[in-house]
Parts: structure tokens; C-alpha cells; sequence
């Protein structure tokens, strides 16, 4: 049992908190997602540089070999500062469907240039209408001829308009297939827009778009998409961190600072009290998610401790990006102010892989199979 | 006790709601049911049809437009223009600067501007908030030195809601800055937003939006007879106008209109074929905020039906506490309903994703502001224990 | 719409309350609830007196003919001293049950001495293991010959061993039955005790005890007994208002005057938000306990009422019981001390009539069943 | 970051185990199963069995049978020893009077004492809180006046948890009515409770028991040798003695140990066939609970993994804090499952209602005090408020 960083991890920890302090203050980050493609092509070739986009992939496909412990971290680092690079969509996301199910062909073709900063893959999963089920229904896939085609629409995908490649789920006679889609072919159309949080995402419709069954055709993928999902969750868990650790950072730092009826806010132990609850938020969510990363690490089924992850963190976000805005007052209303983009991120964040209520219905659903929980078991 | 309402003020609702649904351009009531942010234009239309029909200011005096209504009857107007999607009459005009120049105006102030106030012929922004005087208002700075028959006015107000349409603003200045107390040296001003030094810049908020500004002020002269009431009295009425916005502190009926469209969303089917509502925890928390509501509309009912003449109900800090409270809770199911398709905020039309899912995380970033403005639920729980509990 | 007293009602509570009052400060009831049978028979006939124990039955049958909101004052002023007298149970509970099912003779011959304070029926309806449904499992009833006899448990029945009658459910062949009860007669075995809010209950155990049916027989009184529960949970829930503002009242007043670290506690903000937030809490409820009160009075079919405040009496009972001790410190933790009971009680109340989540899962069962909740519909 | 415990951690918490569930009787972890009040003879009887195995005062120094452990292996044994129904050693013996006696003891005192404390020859009550003096601890005012080779001691402790079975209390006594800080004049005395002047009365509680006595103090004559370490430094031990609490503070393993019990009660048949278990809004209960305590679980073991030296790790007040929430969550819903049944708190043996529904409701309310005694959850946040957020 052990929650501390080697001294590998933490010089990775610096690296790139050294390269994301440096690129991202408050101003910079604004400047830098209001102008297309939301995210500063820059900073990911730097990343890259430094090895980062292939941390979780094996070495022989151009990656760095590295486990969950060191992506985490990144993401941590990219919570803190509200990064809007693509880092969990192409690197954890695409990047990890592709190193878990690709053919050798795929991995050389898209890891390598995903490692060194030039080719961006994401998922396209989510359906309108749909909700967080690793299920392709609206986007239907059918073979004809030795050729894969896919029809139906994806949104929101998250940086869809900008990818260089698709990862797209599709309906197959097997059940969920997975597919890699040049996204410049016939048949894709593509319409980008910005989120309330920074982000990127975009409507991708597919008529009769051409595609690469990712790894074995005929597959139901389903449960690789659940893993892949929970994979997610528990990375995004430690953005959130990142996240809620600077939101009550900036938070105390206010209140320390200014003044009402003549004294500073922290004279008034009502806001005190509410800044210590957001810490016992923080500090038992960094707990589940530390965890999480390390069931991850072990090569365990992650998918429970993802839901764990998932409603924890959903609901210290929550509490603490809302918290943060109320204890700063107005201020923290303007965009011009960061805090309220951590609360806007960290509900982007909750909504993306399943909100709390999502996350603790699965929980309940299986609560009856164990007597207690033993994280040590 | 009774749980009816009298057959006066039920047929009074019947009027009420009858004229909302019918008399209020269907173009503007469908943008409110959408969440659209309504122009200018619609909102100076709407409160001069209700201003032609007497509906725009019934609680001001009667010779200025005022209906004599009972506190009862005056929550049933308010809330069925809100549950018919009416927007209600700019309350910077009505409930603020117009009630002040009623009732200490003088009367060549009241002639001027009261009905073209009513009529929302001058847009009237709110000139308090400062930026190191927010709850705590008192320790505002924004000065007016006296110089002939003027007033100069130096400083910089702050969260000014909707100041770019604002043709007037009425401030508090600081008239007396050696008055022994810092309310006492505080005066009430209506400002010509036109005038020489005058400047607004919007503040763009979290979710995108700028309906705030800050406002400048340099050398801006202000004839002497704009000033309200007494020299140095500005606080009296700042709190007057505070303590006025007693009917439709809770926002009721809107906040049950969006839970109940939150609930029909959660009704529709899914790809799967099931609903949302099937899953019992959200069920459960539907329920949860229909019964607040409803213990909200209530203790609404309760401090209107009761309210003796002028003086607040005690209860009146907790409709404003949980009424933000709820009006909050409820943006937020919304997002929650939407699901992944409410980070497409920014989705363009022709986009897969309804109109409803689009606006709902900037609508709930945008609502936190609810428990900010207007008197922070923290000044409400003073108050609450202060006031009500002798704390 | 209108929530206040009539004068006449206005001289009901301040009888009532001079009454209790004067009976029982916190010691009083202490010493009273000590003793068997754990009320006060001289406060029993005082309110018997009063005409208090006959108001919802018509005249004819021996009562006062007042409705709801008279029987509901009274509650409000027995949950404000907390006064032991078995009102609900036998006035509201096996009174209202007697006077909406029993034939001429049953509600001549039970509802006149109830009224006059000479005779105790009590509702014996919960068995063990059984939740709060309207429904007898474990005691069932069999008529032989014209006779009826019951056989099984009840547990625990409220005021069950000191009760001169009781009305027991049983299951039949029609459904659930309701049987007068004489509790001398051979075949009834009581065996009562204290609980833990100073109340009284008992083991009941039926062995081929002779039973009469309430009203006509072979009937199914499910609903009955349902919409008597309602009236129950209303009822109580007036109660619980009044023990709430006291408890209220009880902190404001200790946090005024104790002084801890130099100061009146009053001085910590932190304190005073939370008294704030627990008169937010009583406010609510009281609204909707008033307003399920006049949907009784009106005549409506109480269920959804009661509901709704069996979940927000529940809630706010829940955290102004735990408030009041948490305010209060360790001098709440005290028999001695008054405040420790009323949570004590407001405890015993939601387990009686159903917790705020059993109440919840029937509203939300329901939810989808409507647009809005109007309460002037 | 490593998740499973190291081989010899692995090892050792294998050991306490083997130990736990088979050394210590079986009767005496049954009652603590049932949640029985345990007779004295029962609590002093398994702590000897530890003290004889060495597993009564691991966190001692090594002369005094300490086992010179890491935080982990104190977690790892602490945690055991309550998922074994195993009561732990004596708090005041073992957490609080005897590492004082131990660390600022003179030999003589160390001699006399440490043993018969470890083994429970002797039990120690706590003598700090007083009638005016409760989280604001350091305004006490029993005073101990110097005669001779002898303190004078008057005044009145009260909270004494089980005083009712103490041999000897520490006193926290003011010697220096004078000094210049209220924390300045006060001393840790040493007191035979069978010594004339003493008077003990019990205090009952709002469930009923009678754990917790007032102490009377009347001109009770103590040797000057009773005083540990030096006069009018008793603050200082008094606040090494709370910040010793590291080990513990937040019993996880019973909080787990119970939820597990009432999940099993909820998966009883119920007479209609179905299982409370089977709720939704339960089950999504008894999520969020395993959930939150896991999290407790967690972070305890973040604490005790990276706590450097003596220098207890900044999350401890949230294990306080946090762990007494839980526990009282957990004795809440135990009252849930107990549904009606919780009310039958007085049935006798030969009720219908099962023991564990009858205890459901007093232990849930003695459990308030969870949040209250031993610094209560308010001096937790201010300490995590100032310490931690430096507020």
C-alpha cells in the first residue's frame, strides 16, 4: 500500500507542470480556446517532445511503456490548469481502444504518429439521444463486398471537427463493432463548435462512410468499450482532482484576501467552515481516485472501481466547483476569473462519462454481492 | 383555515391567467418556454402590453398606476404571468426605482418619471454594487460632489444587469464622506446613462453571456433636482427598495414550469426504448424537488395570505433562500437529463442535440448567480438568524 | 386560501396549551413517563374534559364534531411538551377507524367513553418483521360458527398493554379484516414496555382470541386502513411542528446565552447559519403540514397529502433533531436536559408511520403521473 | 503507488487476525457483534489477553512493551482488532494517560504506573471537561492548591466516560489562577478516585445509559508526587495527549462491520416475500454509505502510510471529522432497516422483535455524541480551516 510518487513519477509530475503553468495562465487559456481548434498546437507538439502522448503504449509501437500511475498524473496536471489539449481523448481514449484491440497494422499506423504529436484520433461513441451505455445503435455499420460502410450521426464527439481519425462505435449483426474512419473520405460530414467549458466537439454524420473494422470484424465490442469507458472515468478522475485542487486553492486564497464589513472573508467562520467541507470532499475523492488508478495499474477488471471513481468524484465537482463560485461571490461569475471554468469543467467533466446518479445506480444495482467492501483485498 | 381560495380570487386567477395566455404576443411567451434569451424589443413590448392593461404596476400607488391589490391577489398575478412564460415587467423599473420616486420623489420627479417608467419607455439600470462593495454594500465609494446646480460624479459601479439597453441609471453616491457613519453620507441619484463620462463595458460571464456590465463614471454632471428624496437619505431608500421585492422573491411558478418540462424530457424514450424517468433515483429526485417546490409555493401562499399591510413577513429571507436554492437544483436536473448531450452548449442548429439540452449547462452556470445577487443567501441566513431567531 | 386560526380555535390551543403546559416541563414529563402506564391519567381526564377526546366524532356518537384542523392544533400542542397522552393512537388512530367503519352500536359503545376519557382503544396493527404497509400477514382471523377468532402477533403495539380495546388487523379470506378486540378475554397475552422516547408499546399475542369485525364483515379494509394511516401520518405530522419549534426555540435560546471561549455562542457564525437553515427546514414542513391539514378538511382522498408529508416532516424532523443536540453540544446528550427527547421522539414519529424514504419511493412511483403539483387545484 | 500491502504487511495483518479471532474469547466478540454493553470484567478480561500477547500498547515506547511499529502496522492492528469484534484497549489507559505518564512521567511515576496501566490493573478515567468548560477546554476551574507535600483539589469534572468503573482519573487542574494566558496555569495531576472528597454520580443520556458520570472534587488531598512532569505545564501534555489519537480516529472497521449488518438485515425475507435490500432508494443508501467509507478507509490508510515520525498527517481531522459522520450515518440506517421495529427499543428477551432492532434507536442516539465529545466535528473543521486551508 503505497500513495506516493517515485522519483521517476514526480519528475514527470514536474516536467509537465513546468511545460502547463508556463503555457496556461488564466488569460492565456481564454485566448487560447476562443480561437479554433481550442487547444494550442504548440504545447501538444511539446508534449509529445517530452514523451507524453505515448506514455501508456507499449514501446514497440512508438509509446513510452509507461502505466496508469504516470497518464494519471498528467491528467492531474492538466486538471490543474484546465488544459484544453486532447490528451484523455486521443491518448487515453482512441489511443487506448486502438492499442487494446488494434491489428499490429493499426497500432504502427496510428500509435506512432499519435506518440510523436502528428495524427489525433477520438472516439466517436456518443449518439444524440443516447446516454453513457457502451452501445452503438443510431450508427449502423454493414459489410458489402469486403467493405465496411457506416451510416448515422455521432454528437457531441468530442474534438471531432479537428481529429485526424475516427474511432467510430457502429451497430454491427454482432453487436457493437468498433471502426476506424478516415474522417476525410465521402460520406463524412463534420460541424465543430465550442463548449461552455472550453472544450471542442462536433455533429460527425457518416452516409455510407467507408471504415476499418478496429482489430477482428464481426466482434461485439461492448465490453472493451465499457473498459475503455471505465478507463476513462478513472483518468478523468485524476483531472478532476487536478481540477478541484486549484478551485479550493483559489478559494482560500480569496478569502484570505478580501475584505467585507472591514475584515477579510476568512474572519467569517461560516465561509470557513464551508471551505473545510470542500477539503474533506477533496481529499476523500483524491482517495477513491488514487485507488482507482492503482486497480487500474494492478490489470484488475476496473469497471467497479470506475463507478466508485465516478460518483465520488462526480459529486466532489460538484460540491466544490459550486461551493467555490458561492464563497468567492460575483466575482467568480465572470469569465474573466478562473474559478468558475473549473466549475464549468468539472460539470463538463461529470457529464461526459456518466453523472453521479448514473454511477451510484450501478453501484446500488450490485450493492447485495458483497458483504463489505476491502480495498486491500 | 382554508384550502380553496376565496371565489373572488379564484375567478381573479381565471382573469389573470386568461389575459397572460391570450393578450402577450405568443412569439415572446414561446422564447421564455425555450430558454431563448429574449431581445430588447420583446421585453419593451411585452411589459407595455400588460402596462395598457393595468397589469405592469399594480402595487405602486393607485394615482400612478396602482390596483389596490391584496398581497394574495398580487402573488396570483405574479405567478401566473410566470407559469403563462409572460417576462415579468423589468423589475429595475418596478419594483425599484419606481416604488423610490413614489414614495419620496418629489412630485415633480414622480410626473416625469414614473409613467414612462411604468411603460418601460426609459430602460432604468441599477447603480449599487461596487467592486469592493458587494455584500457589503455600505462601503461603496463612487462620490458626487456638489458644484452649482450640479452633482459631479466620480467612480465605478458594478453587475449591472442588462446596463447596455439601460437609458437611466439610478445610483447610490456618496454625498458626505465625513458623515460619522458610512450609511449616512449616502444619497439616491437618477443619471441620464446619455451624459458626458458615462461608460459601460459588458463583463462577460461564465457561460458565455453578457447580460452584466460595469459602469463608469467621470465627471459626469448630474443636474441637483435628480437627486431622490433628501440629501444623504440614499440608504433609507436603497433598503426600502430592498425590503420591497417581497412578492416574487421565490420565483415559484417558473421554477415548477422547468421542473415540469425537465420531467417531460425524462419522459420521452430513449434508444433503448426505456425512459429516464424509469430510473427510480431520478424518479426520486424528481419528487424530492417537486415536494420543495410545492413546501416553497406554499410558504409563498403563506406569507402573502398573511402579510399585513406594508411590513414583511418574517418568512420572506427563507423565499428567497430556498427559492434560489430550488430555482438552482432545478437548471441542474436539467443538465442532468440531458446527459452527454449537454456539453454540446455550443451546438449550432441543424445540430442532433435539441435546443433544450444545448442551453441547459449555460442556464445552470448562469444560475448560480441566483444565490449571489440581489442579497447573497449568506445575507439571507444572517437575516433568517438575526431578524427572525434573535441570534 | 387561508392558513390561520378561527378565534375558536384560536381559544382551543391556548386551553390546550395552558393545559399541557402547566402539566409537564421537562422534569414532569420524566417523572410521568417513568411510571406506568407512561402518561398522565389526571391530564387524560383534564383533556376528556376539555372535550378534547371527542372532537372528530360527530355529536351524536358522544363528540365535538370539529374537524381536522382542531384535532391537528391539538396535536401540534402535545408535540410541543411532548406530552405522553395516547391521543393519536386512540383518538385519531382506533377513534377514526371506530367512527369510519363501525356499525351504530360499535361507535355508540367505543366512541362516547373514548370521548369522555373512560375507555382506550388502540390500533394493534404492525407485526414483526412487517413494514408500513396496510396489510396483516402474521395475525389472521377465521370465523367458526359465527364466532371470530384471531390468532398471531402484534408488535409493537403503541400503548398496546394499558389499552381497554384494541382493534386488531388480521388477515381473512377477504383480504385484511379489522376486529374489535376485548384484551381480557381469554386467548390475548400483552406484554408492554417502555420505548425509548418515553413512550409505551407491547407485544400482543393473539391464541384463538374472540374478535368482532369492525363494521360489516368480509371485507377487505386495506384502503381503510391505508386512508387511516394517511390521517395518521397528517396528524402526527402537526405533532412533529410543534416539537420541531421547540426544539428550535430550545437552541436559539442556549446558543444566546452559552458562552464558550469568552463569547455567547451566538458570536460564531457558523453556529447561527445553521439555526438559520434548521428554521428554513421547519418552515417548510409546517407549510406543508398545514396544507395536507386542509386537504384532510376538505374531504379528498388524503394519500398523496400524507405522503408528501410523511417525506417532509420526516426530512426536516430528521435534521432538526440532530441540529438541536449537534448546537447544543454535550449538555443535549443529557436525559436531564430537554432537547435530547424531542429528537428522541421525532425519531420514534418517522419510524411509526413510515420513513422519509418509504414516503419518497411512493411519491416518486407516482411522479411521472402528472405535469406540476398545484396545491389549489 | 503500489496497491496491495507490502509481503510483510501482508504478513502481519495475517497475524493480528489469526490472533484476534481466535485468542480472544468468543463470548466477550459476540456481545461486541450483538452490540451488548460489555461488563467491566469483559473489557479488563481482553485486554489482558492482549497485554499478554504483547497487542495492548504497541504504540509505547519499547521499554514499556511498545513494538516500535510503522503507522501502517498501528492501522493494520487497529483496524483487525475491530473487524474481529475485538473492544480495543482502554482509551484512557492506553492512548492517553499512559503515553503522558511514559513521555513526561519521572521514572518513579513510570514505575509505578505504565504496567498495571497497560495491563488494566489499574482503570484510568478522564478528568478534563467541566460544566463551563467544554470545547473550550482551557477555561477549566477545578483548582489545585499546594499544602505541603500535598495538592488540595476542588471543583467538578463532569463527561467522565465509564467513571462509574475508574480506579484512579487524570486531572487537568488549575495550580496558577494567576498566570497570564488561561492555558498557563494548569496541571496534570494524578487521582486516587477512592481518595475522601470524591464523589462520582452518574449522568443518564438520552438512550437511556449511564456511561458518562459527573466527578465532585471536595478538598480531596493528593500526593505533590501525583503531578506529572513539571507544574503549570498541563496544557502542553493535555494537548500531546489529543494529538496522540492518531491511530484509531476514525473506526473504520466497525463503521464497515456494522453496514455490512444491516445490509444482511435488509436482505431478509420480509413477510410479503420481497427484501428491503430490493429498494432502490435503500440500495442507492447503502451505495453512497460503502462508498464514503471506503473513502474513510482510504484516506486512514493515506494517513498511516505517509505519516513521517511523530508529525500526525494534516487528513487526520477529516478522519475525525469525516468518521464520526459515517458512524453516525451508519447507526441511522440501521434504524432504517429497523423500520417500525425501531421503536420497540424496551421490548424484553421473548419479544417478537429482534434484538438488533431494539438496540437500533438507543445506539443511534448515544452515537450524537460521536460528533460532539473528543473534540467536537465544529473545533475539526476550524482545525482543518486554520492548519490545513491556513484560514
Amino acid at each position: 500500500m503505497d500513495f506516493t510518487y517515485d522519483s521517476e513519477q514526480k519528475a514527470l509530475r514536474d516536467a509537465v507542470r513546468g511545460l502547463l503553468t508556463k503555457a496556461y495562465d488564466s488569460a492565456r487559456r481564454r485566448d487560447v480556446v476562443s480561437d479554433e481548434p481550442g487547444f494550442d498546437s504548440g504545447v501538444w507538439a511539446q508534449l509529445a517532445e517530452m514523451g507524453v502522448l505515448g506514455l501508456p503504449f507499449a514501446e514497440a509501437d512508438g509509446g513510452m511503456g509507461a502505466g496508469p500511475v504516470e497518464v494519471g498524473l498528467v491528467a492531474e496536471e492538466i486538471g490543474r490548469v484546465l488544459a484544453p489539449e486532447p490528451f484523455v481523448e486521443a491518448v487515453v481514449v482512441a489511443g487506448g481502444l486502438v492499442a487494446d484491440l488494434g491489428t499490429a497494422e493499426q497500432k504502427a499506423a496510428i500509435l506512432a504518429p499519435l506518440s510523436d504529436g502528428t495524427l489525433i484520433p477520438v472516439l466517436a461513441h456518443t449518439e444524440p439521444g443516447g446516454r453513457w451505455e457502451p452501445v452503438a445503435r443510431a450508427v449502423t455499420a454493414r459489410e458489402d463486398a469486403g467493405t465496411w460502410r457506416l451510416t448515422g450521426t455521432k454528437e457531441p464527439v468530442a474534438h471531432g471537427a479537428r481529429a485526424d481519425l475516427l474511432v467510430v462505435s457502429a451497430a454491427t449483426p454482432a453487436g457493437t463493432g468498433l471502426f476506424v474512419v478516415d474522417p476525410t473520405v465521402d460520406g463524412v460530414t463534420r460541424t465543430g463548435y465550442a463548449l461552455h467549458d472550453g472544450g471542442r466537439a462536433a455533429q460527425v454524420v457518416l452516409d455510407g462512410a467507408v471504415g476499418t473494422p478496429l482489430g477482428a470484424a464481426d466482434v461485439d465490442r461492448t465490453g472493451d468499450l465499457e473498459v475503455a469507458q471505465a478507463r476513462a472515468i478513472i483518468i478523468r478522475g485524476q483531472e478532476a482532482v487536478g481540477a478541484m485542487q486549484v478551485a479550493l486553492d483559489t478559494t482560500t486564497a480569496y478569502l484570505t484576501t478580501r475584505k467585507q464589513f472591514g475584515v477579510t472573508l476568512n474572519k467569517f467562520q461560516a465561509l470557513t467552515f464551508r471551505a473545510a467541507d470542500m477539503y474533506v470532499s477533496l481529499e476523500l475523492a483524491r482517495s477513491i481516485a488514487s485507488w482507482a488508478l492503482l486497480v487500474l495499474d494492478s490489470g484488475a477488471d476496473p469497471r467497479e472501481a470506475a463507478a466508485r471513481t465516478g460518483f465520488q468524484i462526480g459529486r466532489a465537482g460538484h460540491h466544490i466547483g459550486q461551493e467555490a463560485i458561492q464563497l468567492h461571490g460575483g466575482i467568480a461569475m465572470t469569465a474573466e476569473y478562473s474559478v468558475g471554468h473549473y466549475m464549468s469543467h468539472l460539470t463538463a467533466l461529470e457529464h461526459a462519462l456518466g453523472d453521479r446518479r448514473f454511477h451510484l445506480g450501478r453501484l446500488a444495482a450490485s450493492v447485495g454481492d458483497h458483504g463489505t467492501v476491502d480495498p486491500l483485498a | 383555515m382554508r384550502l380553496q381560495l376565496s371565489p373572488e380570487d379564484a375567478a381573479f386567477r381565471e382573469e389573470m391567467r386568461t389575459f397572460f395566455t391570450t393578450q402577450v404576443p405568443q412569439g415572446i411567451r414561446d422564447a421564455v418556454a425555450e430558454r431563448r434569451e429574449l431581445s430588447k424589443e420583446q421585453i419593451v413590448e411585452a411589459q407595455r402590453v400588460l402596462n395598457a392593461a393595468g397589469l405592469a404596476v399594480p402595487h405602486w400607488p393607485a394615482e400612478w398606476g396602482g390596483k389596490g391589490w391584496t398581497q394574495l391577489q398580487k402573488h396570483l398575478w405574479h405567478e401566473e404571468m410566470l407559469q403563462a412564460c409572460v417576462p415579468p415587467p423589468l423589475s429595475f423599473n418596478t419594483n425599484m426605482v419606481g416604488p423610490v420616486i413614489a414614495t419620496f420623489g418629489s412630485d415633480e420627479l414622480k410626473e416625469r418619471f414614473l409613467a414612462p417608467t411604468a411603460n418601460l419607455d426609459i430602460w432604468w439600470s441599477q447603480g449599487f454594487s461596487e467592486p469592493d462593495a458587494g455584500s457589503d454594500l455600505a462601503s461603496l465609494r463612487t462620490s458626487a460632489v456638489r458644484d452649482g446646480d450640479e452633482w459631479v460624479v466620480n467612480g465605478q459601479k458594478t453587475w449591472t444587469t442588462l446596463g447596455q439597453y439601460g437609458d437611466w441609471i439610478f445610483c447610490l453616491v456618496r454625498t458626505d464622506p465625513d458623515a460619522p457613519k458610512r450609511q449616512q453620507g449616502i444619497s439616491f441619484l437618477l443619471i441620464d446613462m446619455t451624459s458626458p463620462g458615462v461608460t459601460v463595458r459588458p463583463i462577460e460571464l461564465i457561460d458565455g453571456g453578457v447580460e452584466v456590465n460595469e459602469v463608469w463614471f467621470e465627471d459626469v454632471r448630474v443636474p441637483a433636482d435628480q437627486l431622490v428624496g433628501e440629501e444623504n437619505k440614499g440608504w433609507t431608500y436603497a433598503k426600502f427598495l430592498l425590503g420591497n421585492e417581497r412578492v416574487g422573491v421565490a420565483p415559484v411558478a417558473s421554477t415548477k414550469r422547468l421542473l415540469a418540462q425537465a420531467k417531460e424530457r425524462a419522459q420521452e424514450k430513449l434508444a433503448d426504448g426505456s425512459t429516464l424517468l424509469e430510473d427510480p433515483l431520478l424518479a426520486a429526485r424528481f419528487a424530492e424537488l417537486e415536494n420543495e417546490v410545492l413546501a416553497l409555493e406554499l410558504t409563498a401562499l403563506r406569507v402573502a395570505a398573511n402579510s399585513a399591510g406594508d411590513k414583511p413577513h418574517p418568512a420572506s429571507s427563507v423565499l428567497k433562500l430556498k427559492g434560489t436554492e430550488l430555482q438552482q437544483a432545478v437548471t441542474e436536473i436539467v443538465v442532468d437529463v440531458a446527459g452527454p448531450a449537454s456539453l454540446a452548449s455550443g451546438a449550432p442548429d441543424g445540430s442532433d442535440v435539441p435546443h433544450w439540452a444545448r442551453v441547459a449547462t449555460p442556464q445552470y452556470l448562469n444560475y448560480r448567480k441566483a444565490s449571489i445577487y440581489g442579497g447573497s443567501n449568506e445575507v439571507q441566513r444572517s437575516i433568517i438568524a438575526s431578524s427572525i431567531l434573535g441570534l
